[in-house]
């Protein structure tokens, strides 16, 4: 009962960048580029001696970037930071560049997914894999609904999006890594939408671990094939 | 459909030029007295001011190459120098694109593996524009690079060139310019005989294009011995100082 | 990144024997592939391992003062870190170098007719907004994008508009059918790099091609056999004849590529009805 | 050999800042004194500068916003011509820390001014509605200019400069226009013997917002869920020790939430625990959170005072 847009994603898309990833929430997409971890590009002042700083660029589909995808990017940076084992790199930068194709929808949390998988295909070490998605509560009917356009999105009284890590330790609580809430909500709508949000991820990251499996199956198919040659 | 009578039916353009006729070149080499090499160039009514300093110390280390010096370019053109007052003058595109399709051109003449580790700076100020200032920057900068006593392989002599209902037309100026025409702008290297630069702007057929560079060549030829007189002259007036 | 010795040497070797390190010949290209995407003016396309996105958009705006009667057109080619990964320092003349060169085969070479997108004079207009988006960079960014631009340009279609007196009445997509924008000629752009003191031109550089080049030409031509822009600055000078060579060579491949994106365009029509 | 001079509280405090303030959580206190659900001291001036045509000055503990309103007659956008707008925008001046430098805004500066832009103009819960602004229908409508700029930084900067900028809204006065045949006309006190009238905003909505800064509790390396120490309020120094935050924006009209934001970040030691659990929030935190934001938002709606 996920109530997902359709789902889609491919890894290792570009040849120039360490980790590239493709992600499709319906016809929102974005594809990610992920360098590093690399000294190439760190400022002197940025650099950190006990662990790898996070570099993101958010890049939108028109024009120059602006101060919401400065907050894009902030939201993406401060997820991935909890999430990325920054300690076994230190004094190197980690870039990552989401570059916007379409936005239906939901933009922050395909391009928080589109960095998960772009970060796995560069082999960074990560405590956990992080999925997000966008939560919505309709204004006429008071329904919670997953996912949406951009049009369905306009009929909300209050807009969530969630970024959730995959571990959870011993505890009970989802690990909740961002929560970006707007509208006007009560407490009890912001739990409906966490519970939500956590069926959702769940079904994002069973999505995951599918997309992940298949492309080392055929990584395996392939390098059998360049044996044979 | 013509706003404007760019060819007479005699054959003559809007300033009373033949279509193969270059503008009135008068040029001046040493005229500042702070410069390595300087050079004032009018090229009808684009007037052009071309100073030179180097090779020295480049003043950015990380732009240090290790057996050669490198060129760099600064384009100012004047805020009145056109009809309308400019409002950007520096760090537009289109000037960073001349500055820098300048110093592509000379790095390619100078002989800079001379002076490994130096730089030669080369500063443009535009003081009147009419067309042209393309190639009136790079014949201010050669006269201006030659009189500094930087060694080159050549002399990079420019001419622009255009077409008009057909014809050919050599040196083109700003109301050419801007009526469509197509502006072709050649750099070219007499005594190699080959083409340093080629710029072009707007539409032109293969066939027309072909008699439009030719023309744009036979320009800078022309515009070579022009030069040479100037550095003669210059020269001439150097040694009568020094008799004196 | 600097390009070792050894490999350089391998790179003129393979190229004085007649072929590239890719296996092309000196004056082939690379495989083009147009992408056409589900929306108007969207298009993705990879030239070999480079790859650039293209998005057309139409907005409507007041018109500049001096031009109450012409639509204004837009192009954003910035070079996103995506792909300038490898050549961090001469990234800013390539950006000059492309966007100057767009602003000429596009606007200059008036490739769209501008005074068709007026709405009411003086008032409103469309822009046309073009942005580029490069993905992957394996050499020859320009080409790539110009091939893109003409596909989303040829594929863009504009909402419908009805004008009563100044009242403006934009349709949607779904009102009415949009409009396609009125193109004059379809400009394509071949590049090509001189390696070897200039004694072999190769068409379509990869990186590795145009960081041993000593000098580079841009043609820009069309299917009337115009010429519409072209560069060349620096490297050592060129033969006139040689020069024409390239002008013809150009001419032919710029007719392939035309043809190209009228398929992919053809395509993306039967596969949309 | 000579004996270590005993370690000063001030030099440990410079040496060690982060087990300086460990060592004050640990006994549920912070070093000013507060508890951790305890905010500093706020004080509030409406209308502080004259040339504004609103302004307000907030001063929250060592925190000090100054909020001015500039009102400019614009044209509305082409695809929404009954309204105008607004620019709300942070400044950290590098007089208010030694951290803030010359030049454009920083990120921070930036991300803080979208935040503030995004409750302002929230379409369900707007704080002016912004067809109040419309002067002619397409041809003229009002532009707010609302500036913040922050003399003074010690944490918590988003609280401060949204209370000035819902404060300087309410002191808002616009003066009076004439809209006639293309030409507009603002009405200026010179040209009469007495201040031609002014008029204010209807403030429909009421964003009063609460800081915490998240630090883990310490035990988190048994893995346990316990849950993190949660700072009303924190000042820089409490803020450097974590980037792990939560900031609450409540409604005082409608007692509804408008915006919650619980960001993540670097924390220090989750790498080598691996679990990956460094700092998590859950439902009872945020809900303990806005109970203590509602408290606050009650103090902060007094200082405003009637509506």
């Amino acid at each position: 009962m996920d109530n997902l847009r359709p789902l889609s994603t491919t890894q290792g898309v570009l040849y120039g960048a360490d980790g590239s990833a493709r992600f499709h929430m319906g016809s929102t997409s974005v594809l990610v580029s992920v360098n590093g971890p690399q000294s190439q590009g760190l400022g002197m002042r940025d650099e950190q001696e006990d662990r790898a700083i996070l570099d993101i660029s958010h890049i939108p589909i028109s024009g120059t970037a602006g101060v919401a995808d400065k907050h894009m990017e902030e939201c993406i940076r401060t997820t991935f930071e909890s999430a990325i084992l920054l300690g076994y790199h230190p004094r190197t930068m980690i870039q990552v560049i989401a570059q916007t194709i379409k936005d239906d929808g939901g933009l922050l949390a395909a391009s928080i997914n589109a960095t998960t998988m772009a970060l796995m295909d560069a082999g960074i070490p990560m405590t956990a894999i992080v999925a997000a998605v966008t939560c919505m509560v309709e204004k006429e009917t008071g329904a919670i609904l997953v996912d949406q356009t951009a049009e369905s999105l306009e009929r909300a009284k209050s807009i969530h999006t969630f970024a959730i890590s995959s571990a959870r330790g011993n505890s009970p609580d989802p690990n909740v890594l961002l929560l970006h809430s707007l509208g006007l909500f009560t407490e009890s709508e912001l739990s409906h939408c966490q519970e939500a949000a956590v069926g959702a991820t769940d079904a994002i990251f069973a999505f995951m671990r599918k997309a992940v499996s298949k492309k080392i199956e055929k990584g395996h198919q392939q390098d059998g094939d360049m044996q044979e040659d | 459909m013509s706003r404007l009578e760019l060819i007479s039916p005699e054959g003559l353009r809007i300033d009373g030029r033949r279509p193969n006729e270059l503008r009135k070149l008068t040029a001046k080499v040493n005229v500042l007295s702070q410069a390595d090499g300087s050079a004032y160039l009018e090229q009808g009514n684009t007037k052009v001011l071309a100073a030179v300093y180097g090779p020295g110390e480049p003043r950015q280390r990380s732009k240090v190459v290790h057996d050669r010096s490198f060129i760099s370019v600064e384009f100012n053109i004047a805020p009145f120098s056109a009809g309308e007052r400019r409002k950007r003058t520096k760090g537009d595109k289109r000037s960073l694109e001349l500055a820098y399709t300048i110093k592509e051109t000379f790095e390619a003449v100078v002989i800079t593996t001379q002076f490994p580790r130096s730089q030669i700076n080369i500063y443009l100020q535009v003081l009147q524009a009419d067309g042209g200032t393309l190639p009136a920057c790079i014949n201010a900068s050669t006269l201006a690079l030659v009189n500094a006593g930087i060694p080159m392989l050549d002399y990079v002599c420019a001419c622009s060139a255009g077409s008009i209902e057909k014809t050919p037309i050599l040196d083109i100026n700003y109301v050419e310019e801007s009526s469509d025409s197509p502006d072709v702008t050649v750099a070219y290297l007499p005594k190699v005989g080959k083409v340093a630069l080629l710029q072009m702007e707007a539409r032109l057929h293969i066939d027309v294009f072909e008699k439009v560079v030719a023309l744009g060549t036979d320009g800078c030829i022309e515009m070579r011995s022009k030069l040479d007189t100037v550095i003669r002259q210059g020269m001439q007036q150097l040694v009568n100082q020094l008799e004196q | 990144m600097q390009v070792s010795t050894n490999e350089r040497e391998f790179v003129l070797e393979a190229l004085r024997s007649g072929i590239r390190v890719d296996g092309r010949k000196p004056l082939g290209l690379r495989t083009v592939d147009i992408d056409i995407g589900a929306d108007y003016g969207h298009v993705n396309v990879r030239l070999g391992k480079t790859q650039a996105m293209v998005q057309v958009m139409a907005e409507i705006v007041a018109p500049y003062p001096d031009r109450p009667t012409e639509g204004q057109v837009i192009i954003h080619s910035e070079l996103s870190p995506m792909a300038t990964r490898n050549e961090s320092i001469k990234s800013a003349e390539t950006e000059l170098t492309i966007n100057r060169m767009l602003e000429r085969i596009i606007r200059k070479s008036r490739a769209i007719e501008t005074e068709g997108l007026c709405i009411v004079a003086g008032h409103k207009v469309w822009r046309i907004v073009i942005n580029i988006h490069f993905l992957d960079n394996d050499g020859n960014l320009l080409d790539a994008a110009c091939i893109g631009v003409m596909a989303a340009l040829l594929h863009f279609r504009r909402p419908d508009v009805t004008v009563i007196g100044q009242e403006v009445t934009v349709h949607t997509i779904e009102e009415r059918n949009p409009v396609a924008l009125s193109i004059n000629h379809v400009p394509i752009c071949v590049s090509f790099a001189f390696l070897d003191d200039g004694q072999h031109p190769v068409l379509d550089p990869t990186l590795l091609e145009e960081q041993l080049c000593e000098g580079d030409m841009m043609i820009a031509v069309n299917a009337h056999r115009e010429i519409c822009a072209i560069q060349k600055a620096g490297g050592l000078g060129m033969e006139t004849s040689q020069l024409m060579l390239c002008t013809t060579v150009a001419l032919e491949k710029g007719q392939e590529i035309t043809e190209m994106i009228q398929k992919a365009l053809a395509e993306a029509k039967t596969k949309m009805l | 050999m000579t004996a270590l001079p005993e370690l000063s509280f001030s030099v440990f405090q410079r040496l060690q800042p982060a087990e300086y303030q460990k060592r004050f959580l640990a006994q549920h206190v912070r070093p000013d004194g507060r508890g951790l659900d305890e905010a500093r001291p706020t004080a509030l001036t409406m209308g502080a500068i004259s040339t504004a045509d609103g302004s307000a000055l907030v001063r929250m503990g060592g925190t000090t916003v100054v909020v001015g309103i500039k009102a400019e007659v614009g044209v509305p956008p082409m695809d929404r011509d009954n309204v105008g707008w607004i620019v709300p925008n942070l400044e950290l001046a590098p007089i208010c820390h030694p951290s803030a430098r010359p030049g454009p805004p920083s990120t921070f500066a930036q991300v803080c001014s979208h935040r503030l832009y995004e409750i302002l103009i929230n379409e369900n819960a707007p704080v002016i509605d912004l067809k109040d602004l419309c002067v002619e229908q397409g041809k003229a409508c009002w532009v707010l200019h609302i500036d913040a700029v922050c003399l003074a930084l010690d944490g918590s900067v988003l609280d401060a400069a949204l209370l000035g900028m819902v404060a300087a809204l309410k002191n808002l006065r616009l003066p009076e226009v004439i809209y006639d045949d293309e030409t507009v006309t603002v009405a200026n006190p010179e040209d009469g013997q007495e201040e031609p009238p002014k008029t204010a905003l209807n403030l429909h909505h009421l964003p009063l917002s609460s800081s915490f800064a998240i630090i883990p509790a310490e035990d988190t390396r048994t893995s346990s869920a316990s849950s993190p120490h949660m700072l009303l309020d924190p000042t820089t120094d409490e803020e450097e020790l974590t980037e792990q935050r939560l900031w609450v924006v409540l409604d005082a009209k409608s007692e509804e939430l408008l915006c919650i934001q619980r960001l993540a970040g670097w924390v220090e030691g989750a790498d080598a625990r691996c679990t990956g659990t460094g700092g998590t929030v859950s439902m009872d935190v945020i809900k303990k959170a806005i109970s203590q934001a509602k408290e606050r938002a009650t103090y902060l709606q007094a200082l405003l005072g009637d509506f």
